[in-house]
């Protein structure tokens, strides 16, 4: 029993992660209908700023992660204005909504998630980096028969801070507001005197700085910080976002955690290496019965 | 509507060919080509071969021997595609008479088929597919394979009296050679395999595997990992408090594992062909030379297997001097015998394997040490 | 569709590409008496191959292909099997394995078709991480990570396809023979129907397309070519292993795809010329670290400045003046046009 | 004799809401008929209830006497029901020409196997329908011309010839006047009843309540889903019903 419980925690954690990166990812597709491939990058260049700041200052957590928010959301900033502003030359709704940009972009942001990678591995290598052992969160906390770590913790509140903090900046700011509405009409939005640009803009600014701050989190949580490390949490949000019912960010995160305790449990009755296939089986299952998510009640985007 | 491909194919071709060629000098000087990942994400590894090799030759050219050597480094990128490009490279080539690498088993074995058909010997560092020494009479390799590294740590297993052990490595060409030729000897001494199970390479959470393991309460664990993944195994087992003896092959042996995990590596047991603190001087040579040109700690398993594959290379290209041709360097490879290296005497068999002497050790106060027998 | 098509010089360029391909390319290849080059070739025309057949798929009927590394792959694993374990030739295994492709490419495609752009490509992604790890990981059938090793070479009639020469000219004439078919495909009226889908496949539907079967028949078609390319792979290289059909080459293939420009057969092709030879001529001029950041900048700056690539889909009816005069002709002549004398569509 | 196209008590509802409620009409071979109705009213959920973009809730819909509910939309364009959209829908990136070709290619039913060469006959016909359809929308001028690089006008005429090519037996004509100035509606009007001459089968959902009187000899009233009033130009103009409809009096 005990053997269960700890793999259903472990998978807990797991898809804790996963979810971290998933808040990101789904904002920034929530409101512009595209697929940011370069999230995973995103989340990369976190991990090593924090890193670097660890090394040459090794402040408290709570300054790195500021620090680390805001670079990310000056990365994803600058990201919108190279890889997707330039695809948004007409601001008429077909433009904004139009298969063509959202495929542009798609390629846009994964040519320079290529760069973005490639000059990482150019000037850290491409090995897992050292890391002062004492920043890692992986303290053990025995809770009767499981243990967790002070990570979990950490990471469990970050998450569940981003989600509240993100509910409060969408429903209570002038910007939240914005974006509400670009999410749902952006040439209404513009019509009615929201300056779209800005708003896309302060979209990514906040769906990166997300997803930096996940990056060092997660690089502090398993003490891995290398080039490639985005791809995997990458997927594996992106199929919680398409489960979750694409522009769904609670939906995304449950099935963030879904997946998360799927994955843990099936290794008690497969070998490990088969684990991925679960995140994939569901991806594949939920698109063929439940193409709207699985939770069936957000609209569907074709 | 193939028009503009093959105009294109031309002026690429045409574009290559009048790069201008190498023009060499009378006084004999040999190459030998390496090819090895200096980028994607196997990089690390090829650029300590690249260290390793440039230390090599740089001691070769102090020694003041008749005649130069030059190695041709071409980064694979661990890319089958662009590995055989650099095999075609290297055998029309006709001034290189070797070729070194490549990293990875499955390059070197997509390459190897290209030497075999160019008679080109080739001598792979790391290349531990079984297959890979069997493509033809022109393939060497300076690992010691697990055929002879999983009878002996099953021995060594046997001997610290474990009787219930878990098995499980990385699933890769290599990881499959660790459990099969572990497991078969260690069963033939009378032990149990209780667990048995490999993980895709690079997977950051080990925990459930670990948890099944603990479960089935083995006596011991034998890991078939490369340092970064075995970090990573070693800090989860102490996260989850998981206090099973670990036990791990020559691949793990590298500084970098201590420095990621830290005190969790502490009482790792492996065997290893090389050891940085062996007072021997070619070792210490060795590490003299990588400390000074790398500015890192001690050098790990990998890099001394490729210093070694250059000076095996290098004396058999003395054997075969003055008359040196892919053929004669072939045999004289293959007459290798005893060669004192910093992995140890190296000796081909008639199958081109090393035969090498694997010593035991222990993660002890952050350094690996020998273990008495 | 392109303004030269017109049936002479239709004859013209199939003379000039057949001679460069066969006579002119060889020769230079051979006067540079360097095997490397045609290593490059060979693998530039197995990459052309997979970019083509993505093309049809990608660039004509619009469906979003973020798999297709994993067609190549089940087409080479399919010809290294049944060479090894049948000891078949490759003139048996070659079409074998590009059945076996587009079988598989059928199977995925039933359940898929009715999914729309990106919802597609996250299927196709899926799926191919999934076709992956079995290949990865079902030790007992693929070897699993150790790959197969092809023992046999390539002897028919006494010539050994495993030399360069006749190698080249072996993946020269399958390539050729694939991507005609491709070429037929995409510029007849059937292309014209894919191009509907990738339009706008509802109001296609609209017009009496069955668009269902038009997706599944190109997805189908697509795999069977990628299969062909995964087996000339295996056959050539001797060698293979599921890290040689990972999602990276997805994404390799992809990017041929669209830097040529989307709907663009020459434009796919010549994408894959650059991305498999960019990287050997920066090894040339030792840019060796930087060259894959400066395939990621291209990609970048062609997507960036030229949305249609290098080759966007040309204006596509230039030849229907230039074969039939219509637009003059029509203006004096309009009701008397003969309709037979339209010969339109394919070449 | 049954009549060219019906629907029998059709409905759609979606969510509580009946967009289509419980509508029977009867269309006759060779007639021009208008269908009008204000915003909402269901025309265009009619519309695509009888093209198959919509599945019905209830009722049927029977073409030449055989039920066609429930048919893919493409199968109700073969048996031939050629329409256009509220909203332009082209093809932008391919050649007015390409852009009619593909009705035609729906009507020839174009698969894997028309590339083989004993299929040209095929490709001939294709390529003859979509030359006719061009000239009779003249537009064989632009026939070479990217779709998207076409004017306004001339894309709604694109979109008739790409129907035209389907060689319908009934043409569905949704709002085709719809942004279009005095002059344009007034030679669309024409061509339009050019159509209708030429003995075809013709609904035309239309705003602009000059073009639908002016041209069609019988109209159809929707508003909140259903039939309120059906007959001649004449007649709807005097119903009370359709002014009520139109002006929004409460019932």
């Amino acid at each position: 029993m005990d053997y269960y419980l700890q793999q259903l925690v472990i998978g807990l954690s797991l898809g804790m992660v996963y979810a971290l990166v998933a808040i990101g990812f789904t904002l920034i597709f929530g409101v512009l209908n595209v697929v940011n491939f370069a999230h995973g990058e995103v989340y990369t260049i976190g991990a090593f700023v924090g890193l670097l700041i660890f090394v040459s200052f090794a402040p408290p957590l709570v300054v790195v992660l500021l620090v680390v928010l805001a670079v990310g959301a000056m990365t994803g900033v600058g990201l919108e204005r190279f890889a997707f502003k330039p695809f948004r030359r007409f601001n008429d709704e077909a433009t904004l909504k139009s298969r063509a940009m959202r495929e542009a972009t798609l390629m846009s942001s994964l040519a320079l998630s290529i760069v973005a990678r490639e000059g990482i591995e150019l000037f850290f290598g491409s090995q897992f980096q050292s890391l002062p052992l004492k920043h890692m969160l992986n303290s053990p906390i025995k809770i009767g028969p499981v243990t967790i770590v002070d990570g979990d913790l950490i990471i469990f509140g970050t998450s569940f801070l981003m989600l509240a903090g993100l509910q409060f900046v969408l429903k209570h700011t002038s910007v939240g507001l914005s974006i509400r509405a670009v999410s749902n009409n952006p040439l209404g939005a513009r019509y009615v005197g929201v300056n779209t640009d800005r708003t896309i803009a302060w979209t990514f600014a906040v769906g990166s700085g997300m997803g930096a701050v996940a990056g060092i989190l997660v690089g502090l949580y398993y003490g891995a910080i290398f080039p490639a490390m985005g791809f995997t949490p990458g997927i594996k949000a992106f199929v919680a976002m398409v489960m979750g019912g694409l522009s769904s960010i609670p939906g995304a995160v449950v099935c963030a955690l879904i997946i998360g305790i799927s994955e843990a449990m099936s290794s008690i009755f497969v070998s490990s290496v088969w684990q991925d296939l679960v995140a994939y089986a569901f991806l594949i299952i939920t698109l063929i019965f439940f193409p709207r998510g699985i939770f069936g009640g957000a609209r569907e985007r074709v | 509507m193939k028009n503009r491909r093959n105009i294109l194919a031309l002026g690429s071709a045409l574009a290559l060919a009048t790069l201008p060629l190498p023009v060499y000098a009378q006084q004999p000087t040999y190459k030998i080509g390496y090819q090895l990942p200096l980028t994607g994400n196997t990089a690390q590894y090829g650029i300590d071969f690249k260290n390793a090799a440039e230390i090599a030759l740089d001691q070769f050219a102090k020694a003041g021997k008749p005649f130069k050597v030059e190695i041709v480094f071409e980064d694979s990128r661990s890319d089958t595609k662009e590995g055989v490009a650099i095999a075609r490279k290297f055998v029309d080539d006709k001034s290189i008479v070797g070729v070194l690498g490549d990293f990875t088993s499955g390059v070197s074995i997509a390459s190897a088929q290209i030497y075999k058909e160019a008679g080109m010997p080739q001598l792979s560092q790391t290349a531990s597919h079984p297959d890979y020494t069997k493509v033809s009479e022109w393939q060497f390799r300076n690992i010691t394979t697990q055929a002879q590294e999983g009878p002996l740590n099953a021995e060594w297993l046997y001997a610290s009296g474990y009787r219930k052990v878990a098995v499980i490595a990385e699933q890769t060409d290599w990881g499959q050679t660790v459990v099969s030729n572990f497991v078969d000897k260690f069963k033939a001494l009378g032990g149990q395999v209780v667990f048995s199970e490999f993980f895709n390479r690079g997977l950051a959470d080990f925990r459930p595997i670990i948890t099944k393991i603990a479960r089935d309460n083995p006596d011991a664990i034998y890991t078939g990992y490369f340092y970064e993944d075995g970090a990573q195994f070693l800090k989860q087992m102490k996260q989850l408090s998981v206090t099973i003896p670990v036990h791990s092959t020559s691949a793990s042996y590298n500084q970098q594992l201590i420095t990621l995990a830290g005190a969790d590596a502490e009482g790792m047991k492996l065997t290893a062909t090389f050891l940085p603190n062996n007072p021997a001087k070619n070792v210490q040579d060795f590490v003299a030379a990588w400390k000074a040109k790398t500015g890192q700690a001690e050098p790990g398993q990998f890099p001394a297997q490729a210093y070694d594959a250059v000076n095996i290379m290098l004396a058999a290209l003395e054997r075969a001097h003055p008359n040196v041709t892919r053929k004669s360097l072939r045999d004289q490879l293959a007459a290798t015998k005893n060669f004192p290296g910093v992995t140890g005497d190296t000796t081909f068999d008639a199958d081109r394997e090393p035969a090498k002497k694997l010593v035991r050790a222990q993660v002890k106060n952050g350094t690996f040490v020998a273990v008495d027998q | 569709m392109n303004a030269s098509d017109t049936s002479h010089h239709r004859w013209l360029w199939t003379g000039i590409i057949l001679t460069g391909l066969f006579v002119l390319v060889p020769l230079l290849l051979s006067l540079a008496g360097r095997s490397y080059f045609y290593q490059i070739a060979n693998t530039i025309m197995i990459f052309a191959l997979l970019a083509a057949s993505m093309h049809l798929v990608t660039g004509v009927a619009g469906l979003l292909q973020l798999g297709h590394a994993a067609f190549y792959g089940i087409g080479g694993y399919c010809a290294a099997l049944l060479a090894t374990h049948f000891k078949l030739s490759f003139v048996v295994t070659i079409p074998l394995a590009g059945m076996m492709a587009g079988l598989i490419a059928f199977l995925v495609a039933v359940p898929t078709m009715r999914l729309v752009s990106i919802y597609f490509a996250v299927a196709t992604l899926g799926i191919g991480q999934m076709l992956h790890v079995i290949t990865l990981n079902w030790v007992p059938v693929t070897k699993g990570p150790n790959g197969i090793l092809l023992f046999g070479g390539m002897k028919v009639f006494d010539i050994d396809f495993s030399k360069p020469v006749p190698a080249y000219y072996l993946v020269a004439v399958i390539v050729a023979a694939c991507i005609y078919v491709i070429h037929c495909l995409s510029h007849s009226y059937y292309g014209n129907a894919l191009r509907a889908l990738r339009e706008d496949d509802q109001c296609a539907d609209a017009m009496g397309i069955n668009t269902p079967r038009l997706k599944l028949e190109s997805f189908t078609v697509s795999g069977f070519f990628a299969g062909v390319a995964g087996a000339l792979w295996a056959h050539t290289a001797g060698y293979i292993s599921p890290a040689d059909f990972n999602f990276n080459v997805s994404i390799l293939i992809l990017s041929m795809v669209v830097l040529g420009g989307l709907g663009s057969l020459p434009g796919s092709i010549l994408g894959a010329i650059i991305l498999i030879g960019l990287p050997e001529v920066l090894r040339e001029f030792k840019a060796g670290d930087f060259r894959n950041i400066i395939i990621g900048i291209v990609l970048f700056g062609v997507i960036l400045f030229q949305p249609r690539g290098l080759i966007g889909e040309v204006s596509a009816l230039d030849f229907i003046r230039n074969q039939f005069g219509l637009g003059r002709k029509a203006k004096n002549d309009a009701n008397k046009t003969d309709g037979k004398q339209m010969r339109v569509g394919w070449l | 004799m049954s009549a060219f196209l019906e629907t029998l008590q059709l409905g759609r509802t979606f969510g509580g809401l009946k967009a289509v409620d419980d509508v029977s009409i009867a269309i006759q071979q060779g007639e021009l008929v208008g269908l009008i109705g204000p915003n909402g009213a269901g025309k265009t959920t009619l519309f695509n209830l009888i093209s198959g973009f919509t599945a019905p809730t209830s009722g049927e819909v029977r073409l030449k006497g055989e039920r066609i509910d429930g048919l893919t939309p493409h199968d109700i364009a073969q048996r031939g029901i050629g329409r256009t959209f509220q909203n332009l829908r082209i093809f932008p990136n391919i050649s007015v020409f390409d852009n009619v070709t593909v009705g035609a290619i729906g009507h020839e039913n174009i698969g894997l196997g028309s590339i083989l060469p004993w299929q040209k006959a095929k490709s001939d016909r294709i390529t003859q329908k979509s030359f006719e359809a061009l000239q009779a929308v003249g537009l064989l001028e632009e026939a070479d011309q990217l779709a998207a690089n076409i004017s306004y006008g001339k894309r709604k005429y694109l979109e008739i010839a790409r129907a035209l090519a389907m060689q319908p037996d009934l043409l569905i004509l949704d709002e085709p006047a719809a942004g279009l100035n005095e002059t344009e509606t007034q030679h669309l009007a024409s061509f339009i009843s050019r159509l209708h001459q030429e003995g075809r089968t013709i609904i035309l959902i239309e705003h602009d309540m000059r073009l639908v009187m002016s041209i069609c000899q019988r109209v159809i009233v929707l508003a909140s889903g259903r039939k309120i009033c059906d007959g001649t130009p004449d007649m709807v103009q005097k119903d009370t019903g359709v002014l009520e409809a139109y002006l929004g009096v409460d019932e």
